[in-house]
């Protein structure tokens, strides 16, 4: 029973961060309908930064934690302006390549800067904690906290603010949104340093529990597309909940199926749903 | 005076980088320490010069570059550090005529009867009893959670009969991947679940570090038998110590291991590459290999004729002085296998206590 | 007052407008005739900056328009209430309205302006009261028309420009709609009106022009063109 | 780039790739021009659904790896002739195809692309998991390099040369037949407007289906042919960026151009062949040198200069025939996402 | 030709063809009128099967074709253009018509790879079949241009163009003449009729009143979805629900 809790525990917390990765996602693609696919180098930059901030300049976690939340907003900020943008009128696939090509840059980047070796964040939360005679990381009921306080923060910025307002607006018709002048060059701006910060983010949360190398984003971000066609390409609970899913199933199935086969519990599970329901679980008719 | 250029494609870029990044190295250092003696063959003087292409872990990119290699710069030798490449490349060495230098333990590399190859690691089969008879003295249930690569795969078939034939008996059996895994818990607490009293664990030395972590916040209090692509001190990195590596076995780290070919190699490992780098065996095993290579250049007296240079491989090996042999290999079989004299460690009140494999 | 020197627009290699030049002056309403894809949205796309002329000038009380941001036009009082509504179909008829204040969020008691323009929209159109929480997507075609102009009145416009209000309208609603028209040009807002409903809307209008693939081709008082034999035959048919 | 019109120009081409082998001082050349031909085979399929069909699918490389494995496990597990094994990777390639098609061809856009990279992941767990079957991580090894008609097998550089040089002039004119043929016409009418193209009588799911089972069939093919090449398997063939990389060769070469992919499979790989000086910062130099390409030359090399040509014939016939509105802004349109 | 039974289309909430019945016999110009958004367009869709209807028949030609697919309703010989034709614009005028004849080719991928007489005589027949079209609707001058630069007009005679290539019998033409002035307004009519001549039935949604009345045989009138009156223009000019739903109640008094 223990290793049961241990599961869903275990499940939540990896539910929680692909939750972050994919709410990241799922925003940029409300807006711009780009597939980011560089969203992964991003998450591995924003691990890679606060490991920089706290081994050579010796800031504390949580200072390390927003400065490589404010360093990827500005990166993602830079890939919007330069890559993006440019290919606002190409036909689909370019930002598709264009996002490879991002994300092969800021891979080899880190690995230039810091090597390509594993590298091990140290978190002040690395001891042990019993909570209802389960033994658990601190760092994971950590992330489990971050997660959540996270997205209720976002849905309340979203549905609770002006600005929150206009990136909804925008995504729902942009034309509509520069007729009651919203500035779509500043929304979009906003919605990519978001989407960059939570990913740096949600690795910094994660990384003192794994390690930090540049491949890392690659199957956070592959999870993170199974997330959000899952929940229905740029909708919010989609991804929160399809998060949620995937993290349970994985935790659960390569537990007591098989974890040799874990990695495949996603995909298969979202073609198996996908074949029932084309338009995903939470796809906004509209869009 | 003229230059012998040694060809080397191995992943440069990319997951995998790293291990490249090491084995590169020790070629690097003993193409240095070689140059600067210098060494001459039927009385010309030569320098040699490591070529390095990247692959990216990839077959068929191995395959190119070998081509590129030997056509382009006349490479006579090239050294693969994957069984993939090495593989490939099997598939003309010959025809192409120049010498493979594969690194890897995988057995089949040197059961194909391909006349142009040298396996440069030991058969990891040499582990196994040893392992073994150190680790029954903790308890008979063994699970086992190591990594899913090639290498992995082929330790855990030779490991687990070996295991039940001593008498014990393998309560779990559950591989994860170890550098694309998002979380070891599920993975770890799945052969937890099956009580054991010895856990096999093994990959790259930062995940094996983080399972053993694991592993313990888990609960698990007793030994583990650590596959030797791990190196302990680069575990205790993760774990913080030792400590949560006692009672366990596997390689000795070259940090730890006492004899003078070591801390030579060390030595110097660390003047090129930083005081606080540490050398893993993959660096240490292909510098040997390359002073190997030369040595048996000298001795078959052509720097350009690969059948001959491999002919001479193993008289070059058992005449190895122990300055440049960290490892202690003393033998090429006629297959190409090498035949080293390994020293293991073992953790004992928290401390590597060196251990001949010879002898357990 | 509002003014368009030689104003042309493409899409692509095709031009939807070419050297059109007309002025509205302060308080008139003025009324552009045309054929479907005659140009007369492409003239309101063009003032309110959603695609750039790609020659000419728009000037709107001696301010140049062209090259500003849709955000810095609307700003200047320029709003621009689009054919096909343009609403954010998942978000609740208030939310709509209060976007179409975004534009003056920073300006002094703008709570307090917004919340009385708002009222005004709600006596203008009652029914947008009722509804006031459902989702804008889930209203008919004559109320989502309804929201749109509110919308465009909450960014408290100095000019207005109105495309084709009526689409898609009951004829009742399309009268209130033209007296509505009426009454807010009467509080002084210049406004310029699109319209299929060629009849109707020269009642009301000060002057007119017409409009014929990109080019302006007449203008004019309502009567001489109500009188026009070929503006009757080809825009009012009868 | 004119010379590169019609029968002409592609005799030329050929002749150019037949002599190839005696004008390169050594077979590292030719290795990398056999790699190349294989894999524009593959992008020549990946074109057909993608390019002229409008379909974005990318688990290209996976069934590449499919047919891969295909020819490696019947030669070597069940020792069949290599012809019979390759002919079998593209049977099951087309069945698999099949099915996949029947599957993701119902989402569009973004979501079938995604999709099918999800199916792209399945097949590489798959094969890198399911031991019995593929070996899984230790890799198909000795895989027989393909028959010779005469007896013995095609192993030398040489010969693998023009064997996959072969292969590609064949599939270069089945594609060319299809795409010009009232076929293709159909195919590139769903591309343009699938609303248009079904009123015109062309049954969607049907058109789609096809061009998809073709293209695969093609990477099935591909496949079988790098399996006799490299004679090595291991997992790594079917991770998604193989897929990434057949994409960018027809973006770079041209996409919806029947020249395009092949000529990109031949640049792409000679350009980080040249960048292998850099070592592990060749893809610093990599990754920004494709985004500026993908900007400037949105239609890859063939595209832009057919558009070019395009565009220069329509301004004569202008002058022809002045009823025609002037051109202005390029095509690229100001039409809003 | 045309018989339409009870014909409802809902999209979500809104009732986009509520209840419309109503026959169109062969050989007629049958009109259909109402304000933006009455549901004419989807009324042309629900018939073309690019949508299948929430209830009602639709028969062509006695064969009940309700909740058939779009592409199988073509073949039975109904063709329609669109309020905005798409065409690609990097091609030949000629180019984007050969691909209209296609339904009426056998011709597969056997064909086509092993290039077989059948293949070398449909694509023949396509490319006659094109160039008789384009013929038809007198742009053979404009053949070679690219599809891109035609004016608007043109582009209205292609799609009729493209819609005759498949050979139909009854089109489905919505706006033919929109975004298009007078004058080329009266040429597209001629060439309405000029079809009818050729005895096809024509069935259009057109917004300009002087074209549809002295057109129309018949015509119908949709308003919010629902079919308020249908009769000859003179019954329809003089029927007073139209007026003030459509035409406008002053309209008839000036
Ligand atoms: N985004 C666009 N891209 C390409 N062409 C366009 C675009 N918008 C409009 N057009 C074309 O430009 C021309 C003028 O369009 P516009 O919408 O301004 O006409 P309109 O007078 O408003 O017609 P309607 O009465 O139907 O609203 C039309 O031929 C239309 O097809
Ligand atoms: N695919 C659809 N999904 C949802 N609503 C639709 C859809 N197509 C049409 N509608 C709605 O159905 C109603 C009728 O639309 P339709 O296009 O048939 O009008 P119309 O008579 O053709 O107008 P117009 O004269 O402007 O072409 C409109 O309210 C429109 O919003
Ligand atoms: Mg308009
Ligand atoms: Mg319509």
């Amino acid at each position: 029973m223990e290793l049961f809790f241990q599961q869903l525990l275990n499940g939540l917390t990896i539910g929680g961060v692909y939750s972050l990765v994919a709410l990241g996602l799922t925003l940029v693609y409300g807006i711009l309908h780009v597939p980011n696919f560089a969203h992964g180098a991003f998450y591995m930059a924003g691990a890679y930064v606060a490991f920089y901030l706290m081994g050579s300049l010796g800031l504390n976690y949580w200072l390390a934690m927003a400065g490589s939340a404010v360093a990827v907003a500005v990166l993602s900020m830079l890939a919007e302006r330069l890559v993006f943008n440019p290919l606002r009128n190409a036909p689909p696939l370019h930002d598709m390549i264009a996002a490879i090509g991002i994300l092969l840059f800021l891979e080899a980047g880190a690995q230039a800067l810091w090597g390509a070796d594993f590298h091990r964040m140290s978190s002040p939360y690395g001891q042990l904690v019993e909570v209802f005679g389960l033994t658990v990381a601190l760092q994971r009921l950590l992330i489990l906290a971050g997660a959540v306080w996270l997205v209720v923060l976002l849905h309340l910025f979203l549905t609770r603010t002006t600005t929150g307002a206009t990136i909804v607006a925008m995504a729902q018709n942009r034309d509509g949104a520069a007729l009651v002048g919203i500035d779509a060059t500043r929304v979009t701006l906003m919605v990519f340093a978001i989407s960059g910060a939570l990913a740096a983010v949600a690795a910094v949360l994660y990384a003192p529990i794994n390690l930090v190398y540049p491949a890392m984003g690659h199957l956070v971000i592959t999870k993170a597309f199974v997330i959000i066609i899952l929940g229905g390409m740029g909708s919010f609970p989609g991804a929160i909940v399809g998060g949620l899913i995937i993290g349970l199933a994985e935790a659960f199935g390569g537990f007591y199926f098989s974890t040799d086969y874990k990695d495949l519990i996603a995909f298969v599970l979202l073609v198996l749903i996908l074949s029932v329901r084309p338009q995903g679980l939470f796809s906004k008719g509209a869009h | 005076q003229e230059v012998v250029k040694i060809g080397y494609t191995g992943p440069l870029s990319g997951g995998a980088a790293l291990y490249g990044k090491n084995v590169l190295n020790g070629l690097n250092l003993a193409a240095k320490e070689i140059n600067a003696k210098g060494f001459d063959v039927g009385g010309k003087k030569y320098k040699v010069e490591v070529v390095a292409l990247d692959d990216k872990y990839a077959p068929a990119e191995a395959a190119i570059n070998a081509r590129r290699l030997k056509q382009q710069h006349g490479a006579p030798v090239v050294f693969v550090p994957h069984s993939g490449g090495a593989f490939a490349l099997q598939a003309f060495n010959q025809q192409e005529n120049f010498l493979l230098m594969a690194y890897t333990s995988v057995p089949t590399i040197t059961e194909k009867g391909n006349k142009l190859t040298m396996r440069i690691p030991p058969s990891f089969l040499t582990y196994i009893e040893p392992f073994i008879r150190n680790q029954m003295k903790h308890g008979k249930k063994l699970g086992m959670a190591p990594a899913d690569h090639d290498y992995a795969k082929a330790w855990v078939a030779a490991f687990e009969p070996a295991w039940t034939k001593a008498g014990g008996a393998v309560v779990a059996t559950n591989p994860m991947s170890y550098n694309k895994s998002a979380d070891f818990y599920t993975g770890v607490s799945r052969v937890l679940e099956s009580k054991p009293d010895v856990m096999f664990i093994g990959g790259p030395s930062e995940p094996t570090g983080l399972v053993a972590k694991q592993a313990r916040e888990l609960g698990f209090k007793g030994p583990f038998v650590i596959m030797d692509q791990a190196k302990m001190d680069e575990m205790a990195r993760v774990t913080g110590g030792l400590q949560m590596l006692e009672g366990s076995i596997g390689t000795l780290p070259l940090t730890a291991d006492e004899r003078p070919g070591a801390k030579a190699f060390v030595q110097a490992y660390r003047t090129a590459y930083g005081p606080d780098s540490n050398p893993s065996s993959e660096s240490s095993l292909n510098y040997t290999a390359l002073h190997l290579v030369v040595n048996a250049m000298r001795l078959a007296g052509s720097v350009s004729d690969p059948v001959a240079i491999r002919g001479k491989l193993d008289a070059a090996a058992k005449a190895l002085p122990d300055a440049i042999n960290p490892n202690d290999i003393n033998g090429v079989d006629e297959k190409g296998g090498s035949d080293l004299n390994t020293v293991v460690g073992v953790v004992e009140g928290g401390k590597l206590k060196a251990v001949r494999l010879k002898s357990l | 007052m509002l003014k368009l020197e030689g104003v042309s627009l493409s899409y692509g290699s095709f031009r939807a407008l070419d050297q059109v030049s007309l002025h509205a002056d302060k308080g008139e309403l003025v009324v552009l005739l045309g054929a479907n894809g005659a140009g007369k949205s492409s003239i309101f796309m063009a003032i309110s900056g959603i695609h750039k002329a790609c020659s000419g000038s728009i000037a709107f009380d001696g301010q140049e328009l062209v090259g500003m941001r849709p955000a810095a036009i609307v700003a200047q009082g320029v709003v621009h209430c689009p054919e096909g509504r343009k609403l954010f179909a998942q978000m609740s008829v208030q939310q709509n309205l209060m976007l179409g204040a975004y534009v003056h969020r920073n300006a002094p008691d703008t709570r307090a302006r917004s919340q009385q323009i708002l009222d005004e929209v709600y006596t203008l159109f009652p029914i947008l009261a009722q509804k006031r929480h459902d989702p804008a997507g889930a209203l008919s075609g004559g109320q989502q028309q309804m929201v749109a102009i509110g919308r465009a009145l909450m960014g408290r416009p100095k000019a207005l420009l109105l495309d084709e209000p009526s689409l898609g309208l009951a004829p009742l609603v399309v009268k209130q709609m033209f007296e509505i028209i009426q009454q807010i040009n009467a509080s002084g807002v210049t406004v310029l009106l699109a319209e299929q409903n060629a009849y109707s809307a020269l009642r009301i209008a000060h002057r007119a022009y017409v409009l014929e693939r990109g080019r302006i081709v007449m203008e004019g008082l309502p009567e001489q063109l109500l009188h026009d034999e070929g503006i009757r035959k080809a825009y009012i048919g009868a | 780039m004119t010379l590169l019109q019609g029968k002409a120009g592609w005799s030329l081409l050929i002749a150019l790739a037949l002599v190839f082998p005696y004008v390169v001082p050594n077979n590292y050349f030719l290795s990398v021009m056999t790699l190349s031909y294989i894999f524009a085979i593959a992008a020549l399929g990946l074109n057909l659904i993608t390019g002229y069909t409008g379909q974005f699918n990318l688990a290209h490389g996976g069934f590449m790896a499919i047919g891969a494995y295909a020819v490696g496990l019947l030669t070597t597990d069940y020792q069949w002739g290599f012809w019979w094994a390759f002919a079998a990777a593209g049977a099951v390639c087309g069945v698999l195809g099949w099915l996949t098609g029947m599957l993701s061809l119902r989402m569009t856009g973004h979501v079938f692309s995604i999709f099918t990279l999800c199916v792209g992941y399945i097949i590489y767990l798959l094969i890198e998991k399911w031991e019995a079957v593929t070996h899984g991580a230790v890799g198909v090894m000795g895989i027989p390099a393909p028959a010779h008609p005469f007896g013995g097998e095609v192993d030398t550089p040489i010969g693998q040369y023009y064997l996959m040089l072969g292969f590609l002039v064949l599939g270069a004119v089945v594609m060319q037949r299809i795409v010009r043929s009232i076929l293709g016409r159909s195919f590139m009418a769903v591309r343009n407007g699938e609303a248009l193209a079904e009123a015109l009588g062309i049954p969607l799911m049907r058109t789609k289906r096809l061009a998809f089972v073709l293209s695969v069939i093609y990477a099935g093919l591909a496949g079988g042919l790098y399996a006799g090449h490299v004679r090595f398997l291991g997992p790594e063939l079917a991770a998604t960026h193989h897929t990434f990389e057949l994409v960018m060769f027809m973006l770079v070469g041209g996409i919806g151009t029947l020249f395009g992919p092949i000529l990109g499979s031949v640049l792409v790989p000679w350009l980080t062949q040249s960048l292998q000086f850099l070592q592990d910062y060749r893809m610093v130099v990599f990754g920004p040198l494709l985004i500026v390409l993908l900007i400037f030359l949105p239609h890859g090399i063939v595209g832009t200069w057919l558009h070019r040509k395009a565009r220069r014939e329509a301004a004569k016939r202008a002058q022809a025939a002045p009823s025609i509105p002037t051109v202005s802004a390029p095509h690229t349109g100001a039409r809003h996402a | 030709m045309l018989e339409i039974r009870n014909l409802t289309k809902r999209f979500g909430g809104l009732t986009a063809v509520n209840d419309v019945s109503a026959t169109f016999e062969a050989g007629r110009i049958n009109a259909i009128i109402g304000p933006n958004g009455a549901g004419k367009t989807t009324f042309f869709n629900l018939i073309a099967g690019t949508h299948a209807p929430s209830a009602g028949q639709i028969i062509v030609k006695g064969e009940d074709v309700t909740g058939m697919r779009a592409d199988q309703i073509a073949r039975l010989g109904v063709a329609r253009t669109f309020q905005a034709t798409t065409l690609f614009d990097q091609a030949s005028v000629l180019d984007n018509l050969i691909v209209g004849h296609r339904l009426r080719t056998r011709s597969g991928l056997w064909d086509v790879i092993f290039n077989t007489a059948l293949l070398q005589r449909e694509e023949r027949l396509c490319r006659e079949k094109a160039e008789a079209a384009l013929e038809f609707v007198g742009l053979n001058r404009v053949a070679h241009r690219l599809a891109g630069d035609i004016t608007q007009e043109e582009r209205k005679r292609v799609a009729f163009a493209l819609a005759l290539a498949t050979e139909p019998d009854l089109l489905l033409l919505d706006e033919p003449a929109g975004g298009v002035n007078p004058e080329e307004t009266l040429g597209l009519a001629e060439l309405i009729r000029k079809l009818v001549a050729h005895g096809k039935t024509v069935c259009l949604i057109e917004h300009k009143m002087d074209m549809i009345m002295s057109l129309a045989d018949k015509i119908i009138v949709l308003n919010h979805g629902e079919k308020i009156a249908d009769g000859t223009p003179a019954e329809i000019r003089s029927n007073p629900q139209v007026i003030d739903a459509y035409l406008g109640a002053e309209h008839v008094e000036a």
